[in-house]
């Protein structure tokens, strides 16, 4: 989508926009390529009732942590809420927020399927198990599937190494996991990366995420919160 | 009717007004395909090409072509800076996931509710050709068709209902031919502009479904003569 | 899929077990990145009913256009046969080979379904139109959507810019275009490659096809059949 | 019965008999984790993570840790020669659309179906996780459990029917446990190998499923004491 000047001076001015009950996707794995600079400046700007995609809920008060402590967030879909997640699971015990168990891969591909424009498809994960109630199950060629449907959201926020000032993204190693997807599945995409080049500095053929994904880039530079 | 009409370089001109500045543009075969070059200066905007190519720059040059980059009507290209590579299956989640800003393709008919059939002419020799243009149609938050208003025999080619197999219904947002300029709203055809010389009345003979317009309706400025 | 010494010495060798009535994917698109040295050395082979996806028909003698000059082909699921697919369109016009006209982003995306384990998803394109005929239509959220299977083959064909030899492929400007998804929506993918290098030769954050996609590599310098 | 039982790390040995060379494998967490150790000298298999990598190596040495090259267990690891990264949609890909060889996952219940059961303790606190587990089960061309033969209070994780939470239906191809090696067949629970020391009626006994085997069964060959 056409965005001019997507580079944003800050985190703060990145995020600030972002409405009570917004939903977003947060990219990140296993300690890797979580936009925790975006996070704390949520953190810092309130957002509240807050839905949350992401494959876990946080450690301590890193990654997504901090958003639980504060109870920024009403209801979170995941496929590893982690035994790290004290916040979130306090909360999850105590009934204060929903969440829906996805299975791994099939988060990634409900996503996959918004940003493609697929509005549902049938999945043969979680055929006979808790996964599959209340959805619809079908067979093709003899096999049994489920019928999912496509998840989006107004923002992602995510993790890259580096962009250029169009928004084209490269990531670095296993950093990379959600983020590209959730680029293709969220009105908004903003983008905290360790470095942003000159346009033409980024090769085209090694381009992971292109520009046209991106709407807003924050440089921030090594901070880890974990 | 025969006065002066646009010319196939005058529609593309006068198409190329519409887009936004940083507009992702995936841009169909024939009139569409001339768009690139009148991009309006001051402007910038990124062309998508379904076969794997954002940020498609012109031609090549004679002599300096390179056939592993080509561009969806097989014609060798450039890229410009902060141009991505990717697989027609990425290029594909761009259009039908709604992710480019203004797709303007030709047409053959558009019906009054924004249908588009230009894939195929009903009665044709050979196996006819889908390509990209459903994808695309269905996809576009904004899609531009820029055609001749009449056939070669006459025939109208915005009608109230299409006679041509479809490519894809209720698509349509706004239609530049060499007569008008015409937007599809919700219950009708809005008439926006009139070639030059050209009156309400006039455009509307050559149409085959009804526009309705302002008392006024002003006449296209167009950047080239 | 495991599978030791992927590098075959010819191109023959690489084709010599296809038996006839195979299902084969062949990549390339306007010219860049056909597998053309694979279809003249299965043109040699001789297969015969062969069930064929493919963007195009062949241009004249090239691309795919040997294999129905040779008769080779039986049917053929498409996007656009291309006016210059001569001996395509006398066929089809005799009524000797079958046509599936796909448009082209859903021939795309039910390869990538039956590469990603997906049998059937909904899809927006061709609703209202002769695509639809005679496929379950379905809403969600208002919208009207049609059901599409996913499609794969016994081979695919493809074609890449690099190997290392354990089948790591990048490829090269638009001739990237359907190689990559047919490389996971077949039992059996054949790469032909401009060059084969050492394994650890290419950087890892930037092989498009990664190795387990791929099966068979032979190197065919060069060649263009346009 | 207080015969010994193979350890965790004799398990992971006898697992990582069953891959073939070439093979692209993705290990689960617990016992499984452990067969990278094991593997066969002449033998050349590729570490696929759900994160992203194929051809994963050998956890990073301390200080030599890179916190952007994780496994799916967020260990710092190394890469080997060949070696790719993706995102864990196309990691997914090739777990779902069965392109791995090999998996191996732990398991706390085996149904003689196939069943497995291996994310959720009923009755446990807490919101539970699925992970990968469940793409994987589904996809694997050849899943393979490791797991200890009995629960801590003795109760057989190898049952009729699973009582806990599936995690997939009719996936499992292979049990290896501290006991025995156990194969799905399609009628029935076949015991190819037994612990040393220990009889196909020993086994039987710690086992909630009936076993088939031929009159004589091999004991394991442990490649590790």
């Amino acid at each position: 989508m056409a965005h001019k000047n997507k580079v944003f001076p800050t985190l703060d001015a990145a995020v600030a926009d972002i409405p009570d009950g917004a939903s977003i996707l947060f990219g990140g794995f296993g300690g890797a390529g979580f936009p925790n600079n975006l996070i704390q400046a949520l953190a810092r700007q309130g957002a509240k009732n807050l839905r949350v995609i992401s494959n876990n809920c946080g450690t301590g008060d890193g990654e997504l942590g901090i958003l639980f402590k504060n109870r920024q967030i009403r209801s979170v879909i995941a496929a590893f809420p982690g035994p790290g997640a004290k916040y979130f699971q306090e909360q999850f015990d105590a009934g204060e927020v929903e969440l829906e168990l996805v299975p791994q891969g099939i988060l990634c591909e409900r996503m996959r399927a918004y940003g493609a424009g697929i509005p549902a498809f049938y999945s043969p994960v979680g055929v006979g198990t808790e996964i599959a109630r209340g959805k619809e199950e079908r067979s093709f060629r003899g096999k049994r599937f489920i019928l999912e449907e496509a998840l989006g959201g107004d923002y992602a926020f995510i993790r890259a190494h580096r962009a250029d000032r169009l928004g084209n993204l490269v990531y670095r190693k296993a950093g990379r996991n959600f983020n590209p997807v959730m680029a293709t599945a969220a009105a908004t995409t903003i983008a905290e990366v360790e470095e942003i080049v000159e346009v033409g500095a980024l090769d085209p053929e090694t381009i992971v995420t292109p520009s046209v994904f991106v709407h807003r880039i924050v440089q921030a530079k090594g901070q880890r919160f974990v | 009717m025969n006065k002066p009409r646009l010319t196939r370089e005058q529609i593309a001109a006068r198409a190329a007004l519409e887009l936004p500045d940083g507009a992702y543009v995936n841009l169909g075969w024939g009139i569409p395909n001339l768009v690139a070059s009148y991009v309006p200066s001051g402007i910038t905007v990124y062309f998508h090409s379904e076969n794997g190519i954002l940020g498609m720059g012109p031609r090549a040059k004679p002599g300096e072509e390179d056939f592993d980059l080509v561009d969806a009507m097989k014609v060798p290209v450039t890229v410009m800076p902060g141009a991505s590579f990717f697989s027609q299956v990425d290029a594909h989640v761009m259009t039908r996931g709604g992710h480019l800003d203004v797709c303007i393709l030709g047409g053959l008919q558009v019906s009054e509710r924004g249908d588009l059939a230009n894939w195929r002419v009903p009665g044709a020799k050979g196996a006819g050709g889908i390509g990209g243009a459903m994808d695309i149609s269905v996809g576009a938050p904004r899609l531009i068709v820029a055609m001749e208003h009449n056939a070669r025999d006459g025939a109208p080619k915005i009608v109230k209902r299409c006679t041509y197999p479809l490519t894809a219904v209720e698509c349509v947002h706004t239609v530049i031919t060499d007569l008008a300029v015409i937007d599809v709203a919700p219950e009708c055809l809005v008439l926006r502009e009139v070639a030059p010389g050209w009156t309400p009345a006039e455009v509307q003979e050559q149409t085959g479904a009804r526009l309705r317009h302002a008392p006024s309706v002003p006449t296209m400025v167009l950047p080239i003569g």
